[in-house]
């Protein structure tokens, strides 16, 4: 909207080329992966099955957050109701010990709290690794963008990356099949 | 990714396992089976070591029978659940099943040798001795317990008698209030002394003999409908042809659709699936009520049906995994199965130690909890001493570890990996078993904890049945082909993607 | 068509997650200073209608807490006392002065001086004087060093948890009995020997027998050693065999 | 994968062999899709939903009204005494946890068994969760008597000194529902992140797209952020599946640990669960056929949904069947005369019998019906079955708590209970408030996971259309 007389003197934010389907977006990401790029993405409004192969992507590191996260909820409760049921407030209730071999009496809440632990990590995992909330971001100045959450498929290559030109990048789009290359302004 | 395969690429006849290239195998198996057999007969035969040795055969038969009854319940599932991805290893869940009808003869010594069924079900001996001894005692004391009730009638009558005369000399001078209350008080007394000299108040012998058993042991009297020896063999009978029925029905239709391709078979095979599963599920259930829950007849449980089950399910795919990789190895299946397929076995496996150890620790969880006298007998025993290692052992090694281990992808995407886990699965299976079985044994023939030197018994049995039942076992996966080669299916199986 | 969100909410929900975060940590800290008896109990000092000082009528004269509070040793409520009480001195000492003057007027009207109660359990806790005063739980544990209050003041929390923290360890804080109204005492005014006859009796042991057992277990190697807490209240707390009720029944009938 | 041009009309036949049917209906395009779900956001409500709407919201208020009458006048209003202290409150409690499975049981469960028809019911079964924990919750927090107070259940330090009993199966329920709820909505919300994007993107600027823009977390659709978002999702899935479990089982814990006869029995565990399950889908049926009809999604809550659906019903109710079946075996072999007395008064001589065999038969008779293919096709009879069980499970509630403590071990301390209007009214205020909510939520979110429906399309495979060459 603004951004004229700045737009000049900054690289662009990156080229965005708008393909015809699934399948056409699928073969046109692993040209761009044999093509060495390292800064782009595909957006689309679903994710696509295989799509983390033929971008080259290796396998998420969220599940062994997950799993760490999981056990320091299973860790927290066995503390918690180790510590007041046997050290704090020892009461013999249930006709069951104050001691240690309560245990089976402790492991709904252990297994409750690993669970809890565990859906927080995967909200924050995904919210961390995907740096979210960005409510403001260069590609949604594209009027044509706002159609990756309706039917649109895209490749975005970004103007930082090393083997970005601003004219072989986009004879590169239009040679791998996309239907329309825009180039996006890092304005904002 | 690879490419899509098409059926048309595979033999049209599927794939035969050519049981020549294992004859070396078979032939160890049947010998060291036979071998191991006639010792186990000669075993038996012994009077001494017959009850030792019906503990040791139990615990060798249900072990090998889950196996084979998980196989049926997975065709089941498959049929019914109207599945894909399972159509490339479905012959080997049948086959698996199939073992059912050869375990009738394996389970032949416990309604042939009634020594055998008397040391592991105490209720039938004690039963016959309580209903003898109650014939004994209604037959002696027939006459004392007549002439006991006569003389009770005399002395009622005079009582009643004197109480009319009293109650009818009062009425004269009564009140109309006080009239109808000694009215409706003389009504009951008649009453009462009717139901005392009436016909079927005088003792019989059946009516003496029930008073005694149900005063010598009113648990086993009370049960009595249930555990008596006639409807007993009923069940066992009812509870092979059943299993047998299911099982060869479907493998039929399978087997046939193999040479002809009918669709039509395989909608049939999920609509008589989908009504054979609760047939299923209550022959499962009573069967181990039967054969494991019965070793006490006094404990109950109402989840025993399911914890079985649970655990049947699980190694059952243990085994499929291992047939399967043997059968790889060997160079069969190699086109129709793929990683894919050990992922979903993988996970299937992942679920059921989830649901196995869900369904263990809610039966001994509430048991635990609660502590109520006539439930808590069974982990009394198992908790205590030594079994109390067995006991930790299970929780360690039939749920932690394992539940750890397929946590991983590489896992269950590995044959080596996932075979590595199977195996591990079924040791522990082997030890649910025996945890079950064999507590039971040291306090039932009255020699302690523990008797001593019967391992070797269970590790005889065991072997015998298991020998036995690979032999047929492998013989059988030669008679048809390795997977349904005319399913429908068959080309979404191959081409799996999870 | 441009961002609708400018670039400065990027950064903007993480700003206010700190913010959040440190509002809520201020938050919890607030009330867990604020919102306890340990705040809104200690202190409560309100003016009575008599000014009594009992830093002059116990510490100065020598006065016993159950010259005023008479029942405290047999009843579950301690009394306050009634105008005649103060009537026993004042109709002759200080007659004149003019703090008094409601004194006086009760006396005439018959109408009770309106004392302001400090310290009140609330209506579901059954709280005896009698039974804690019987087993060596002075005054001054849990209404502070009263002799030497100008005013009467809430000196202790009075909450279930401080409650507890004596049920749970009751030998920091027995004494002797005969010491319970003397709330100048200390462990280490005390005489060995003359409290180990008395509690031996308790005990229902001989002199040489507790002396020994407690010799061991407090270490302590000469009679004239002082005395500590841990060593009077635990030779006490085992004589007497006190268990306070740690679970809810004790206290909440 | 054959995917000619099947229409509602064909797919009502049912599938023709053994060929996959398709889950969207008449080829429609990615865009018809957007439209379609958006569209009932965006575009007025048709009158129906103010016909609806109004009425539950006036129920809604009844339940405003009963709960401050309650803690007014205190909580003898209720009829809850001594020897049924649990009474409506406690079965309503444990009849909206069970409702509230569903929801995280089609999404978690069903994800995790790839079965991708689930896509057109989860976010609506996931937000009949929410609503339903939420009705859940009213009833223990004021069953407590005085609620304000209900904050000594959380494991926190206090002036009190006492810390809670864990070894109560009560604090497990405590800790069990309330994870469920916070992880359903974290779950729930995962899945709304991207249809937020969409519908942020369709929105004029303004407070909506502000509204929707904020909580669509500036969702961009790259790869790289779905290689993330999937593996989350696939996660939340694969711990959901357990929790669902759990809850229950944790909410059975409460009447199995003890020791009262009809209560202490090992099968309870997966028993609750299965009826949880089971009154959960009754629910999401008799929320989602009206709902498809008013807003025309038959093409995408086809058929084939509703014809899983009851066939999840039929085998829930058969698994509960066996419950019922087996704790009567056991009533009976077991030998215990206090139990099988307990059986004895549910069945035969008690005096809430007839609650008994409703509860039998709506919950075991009445789906067996859907062993016929005609009747899980005809939508009127699929109604009938729901509402049957809807009714049954509470039934089945009752059953358990209130025949078990009317009569339990001592002649003596028997009693009979009956509700005042006051329960009635807090339970029927319930269901306005659940379908308010239920309304609400069709109104300002996408009642249909817009991106995950276009992604069981034909076209979503990248290799659609590889063979033909």
């Amino acid at each position: 909207m603004n951004g004229t007389a700045t737009a000049t003197a900054k690289p662009p934010f990156g080229y965005l080329a708008e393909f015809e389907s699934v399948r056409a977006v699928y073969k046109a990401a692993e040209k761009v992966r044999d093509a060495g790029f390292k800064h782009w993405d595909v957006h689309s409004p679903f994710p696509i099955h295989g799509m983390d192969e033929a971008m080259g992507l290796g396998r998420s590191v969220l599940s062994w957050l997950v799993f760490f996260g999981g056990a320091t909820g299973a860790l927290t409760a066995f503390i918690l109701q180790g510590f007041t049921q046997i050290a704090l407030y020892p009461t013999i209730v249930q006709g069951k010990p104050a001691n240690l071999n309560t245990i089976p009496a402790f492991f709904p809440v252990i297994f409750e709290l690993t669970i809890l632990f565990s859906a927080f990590t995967v909200l924050f995992g995904i919210m961390g690794l995907n740096q979210l909330p960005r409510l403001n971001h260069p590609l949604f100045s594209s009027k044509n963008f706002c159609r990756f959450s309706d039917d649109g498929f895209f490749i975005v290559i970004e103007g930082r990356d090393s083997k970005f030109s601003k004219e072989k990048t986009k004879a590169f789009l239009e040679e791998i099949g996309a239907k329309e290359v825009e180039l996006v302004e890092d304005d904002a | 990714m690879s490419a899509h395969k098409s059926v048309k690429d595979l033999p049209e006849d599927g794939e035969k396992f050519d049981i020549k290239k294992v004859s070396k195998l078979l032939g160890m198996l049947f010998s060291v089976g036979i071998l191991t057999t006639i010792a186990c007969a000669v075993i038996f035969l012994n009077q001494e070591w017959r009850a030792t040795m019906a503990y040791s055969w139990l615990f060798a038969f249900i072990f090998f029978f889950t196996l084979a009854l998980g196989g049926l319940f997975w065709t089941l599932l498959h049929n019914a659940t109207n599945s894909g991805w399972g159509v490339a290893v479905r012959r080997l869940m049948e086959n698996l099943g199939l073992m059912l009808p050869w375990l009738f003869v394996f389970a032949l010594p416990f309604v042939v040798i009634p020594d055998v069924r008397g040391a592991l079900w105490e209720w039938m001996g004690e039963r016959r001795e309580m209903i003898s001894e109650a014939e004994d005692y209604a037959a002696s004391h027939l006459e004392t317990e007549t002439a006991e009730w006569e003389e009770k009638v005399r002395e009622a009558r005079a009582r009643f008698s004197e109480v009319r005369s009293g109650i009818e000399s009062g009425m004269a001078k009564a009140t109309p209030g006080e009239k109808a209350f000694l009215q409706e008080k003389l009504d009951a007394e008649t009453a009462a002394f009717d139901a005392l000299k009436s016909e079927d108040a005088a003792p019989t012998v059946e009516s003496i003999k029930a008073h005694h058993m149900k005063e010598s042991n009113v648990l086993l009297y009370n049960k009595g409908g249930f555990l008596n020896m006639g409807f007993w063999f009923f069940r066992f009978i009812a509870y092979f042809v059943i299993l047998t029925l299911l099982i060869r029905f479907l493998r039929g239709l399978s087997v046939r659709q193999d040479a002809d391709g009918d669709e039509k078979r395989t909608m049939l095979a999920r609509r008589m699936s989908c009504g054979f599963l609760p047939l299923f599920a209550v022959v499962t259930t009573f069967a181990v009520i039967d054969w494991l829950m019965c070793l006490d007849y006094t404990w109950f449980s109402t989840m025993w049906g399911v914890y079985l089950f649970a655990g049947s399910a699980l190694s059952s795919m243990a085994v499929l995994v291992l047939v399967l990789t043997y059968l790889r190895n060997l160079g069969y299946l190699r086109d129709v199965v793929t990683e894919e397929h050990y992922h979903i076995m993988g996970k299937l496996m992942h679920a059921f130690v989830i649901f196995w150890a869900y369904i263990s620790f809610s039966q001994y969880f509430l048991i635990w909890y609660a502590n109520i006298t006539e439930e808590t007998r069974f982990f009394l025993m198992r908790n205590t001493g030594h079994w109390n290692t067995v006991s930790i052992l299970l929780v360690v090694c039939h749920f932690f570890i394992p539940f750890l281990a397929l946590l991983q992808k590489r896992v269950k995407t590995t044959p080596r990996l996932l075979c590595a886990v199977s195996l591990w699965m079924i040791a522990m299976h082997i030890i649910d078993m025996y945890w079950i079985v064999i507590p039971e044994r040291g306090p039932s023939l009255g020699a302690g904890v523990v008797v001593p030197g019967a391992i070797f018994f269970d590790v005889l049995a065991f072997t015998a049945v298991g020998a036995l039942l690979a032999y047929i076992f492998l013989r059988s996966l030669g008679k048809d082909s390795l997977y349904p080669c005319r399913d429908p299916r068959l080309e979404e199986s191959i081409n799996l993607m999870n | 068509m441009g961002n609708f969100f400018p670039r400065w909410s990027n950064l903007l929900p993480l700003k206010l997650a700190f913010c959040l975060v440190v509002l809520g940590l201020a938050v919890a800290c607030a009330m867990a200073y604020y919102f306890t008896p340990k705040y809104t109990r200690v202190g409560y000092m309100p003016s009575q209608p008599v000014a009594f000082d009992h830093s002059i009528h116990v510490t100065q004269l020598g006065l016993d807490c159950r010259y005023c509070h008479s029942f405290v040793e047999e009843s579950p409520h301690s009394n306050v006392p009634t105008t005649q009480t103060c009537y026993n001195c004042h109709s002759v000492v200080q007659k004149d002065n003019p703090k008094l003057a409601p004194v006086h007027e009760s006396m005439e009207t018959g109408e009770p001086i309106h004392w302001v109660q400090i310290h009140q359990p609330p209506d579901y806790v059954f709280f005896n004087h009698s039974v804690h005063i019987a087993r060596g739980v002075s005054c001054q544990r849990c209404h502070g060093q009263v002799d030497e209050m100008e005013t009467v003041y809430h000196a202790e929390p009075h909450s279930m948890g401080w409650c507890l923290n004596c049920h749970r360890a009751p030998e920091k804080h027995l004494r002797p009995q005969r010491e319970v109204f003397n709330l100048t005492w200390k462990p280490e005014d005390e005489d060995r020997e003359t409290f180990y006859r008395e509690t031996a009796d308790l005990a229902g042991l001989s002199y040489e027998e507790l002396l020994g057992a407690s010799r061991e277990k407090f270490g302590f190697e000469e009679m004239d050693e002082p005395m500590s807490q841990r060593e009077v209240g635990g030779v006490l707390k085992e004589a007497w065999g006190v268990s306070p009720p740690e679970g809810c029944a004790g206290c909440h009938r | 994968m054959p995917n000619g041009t099947t229409t509602a009309d064909e797919a009502m036949k049912g599938p023709q062999g053994v060929a996959r049917e398709p889950l969207v209906l008449n080829n429609r395009s990615m865009n018809w899709i957007t439209e379609r779900i958006c569209g009932v956001v965006e575009n007025r409500q048709p009158l129906l939903w103010w016909v609806l709407f109004l009425p539950s919201l006036a129920l809604a208020g009844l339940l405003a009204f009963c709960l401050v009458y309650l803690v007014s006048t205190g909580v003898g209003v209720w009829g809850n005494n001594q020897p049924v202290a649990w009474g409506w409150a406690i079965t309503n409690f444990v009849f909206w946890i069970g409702i509230g499975h569903a929801g995280t049981l089609i999404s978690a469960i069903l994800f995790l068994m790839r079965q991708r028809w689930r896509t057109s019911i989860n976010r609506a079964a996931e937000a009949m969760t929410l609503f339903a924990v939420m009705c859940a919750g009213i009833f223990p927090v004021f069953h407590v008597g005085r609620f304000w107070m209900a904050w000594f259940l959380a494991p926190i330090p206090n002036a009190n000194a006492i810390w809670q009993n864990f070894k109560s199966p009560l604090l497990w329920d405590v800790f069990a529902v309330s994870t469920y709820f916070i992880v359903s909505v974290i779950f729930w919300y995962l899945g709304l992140v991207p249809d937020l994007a969409t519908i942020r993107d369709r929105c004029k600027p303004g407070i909506k797209k502000l509204l929707y823009g904020m909580f669509a977390l500036g969702w961009r659709g790259g790869n790289r952020h779905w290689r993330h978002y999937e593996m989350g999702y696939l996660l939340l899935a694969a711990l959901s599946t357990p929790l669902v479990l759990s809850v229950h089982s944790v909410v059975s814990f409460d009447f199995a640990t003890s020791v009262v006869p009809g209560w202490h029995t090992t099968i309870f565990p997966p028993y609750f669960v299965a009826g949880a399950i089971f009154g959960g889908f009754a629910m999401v049926l008799t929320l989602m056929i009206p709902a498809r009809a008013i807003y025309g999604l038959q093409d995408l809550i086809t058929h084939k949904h509703v014809d899983n659906m009851a066939k999840i019903i039929l085998l829930t109710g058969s698994i509960v069947g066996y419950a019922y079946i087996m704790e009567l075996f056991i009533a009976w072999y077991g030998g215990n005369k206090f139990e099988s007395d307990a059986f004895h008064m549910r069945i035969l001589s008690g005096p809430y019998t007839t609650y008994y065999y409703c509860m039998f038969f709506c919950n075991v008779i009445s789906p067996q019906i859907f062993w016929f293919r005609w009747a899980r096709h005809n939508l009127w009879v699929v109604m009938a079955v729901c509402m049957c069980v809807n009714a049954g499970m509470w039934f089945e509630r009752f059953v358990i708590i209130v025949t078990t403590l009317a009569r339990d071990f001592v002649p003596g301390a028997w009693g009979f209970y009956k509700a005042t209007w006051v329960e009635k009214s807090t339970f029927l205020g319930t269901f306005g408030f659940f379908l308010m909510c239920f309304l609400l939520f069709l109104r300002f979110l996408p009642v249909i996971a817009v991106g995950e429906v276009k992604g069981v399309l034909p076209e979503s495979n990248p290799h659609h259309g590889d063979d033909e060459h």
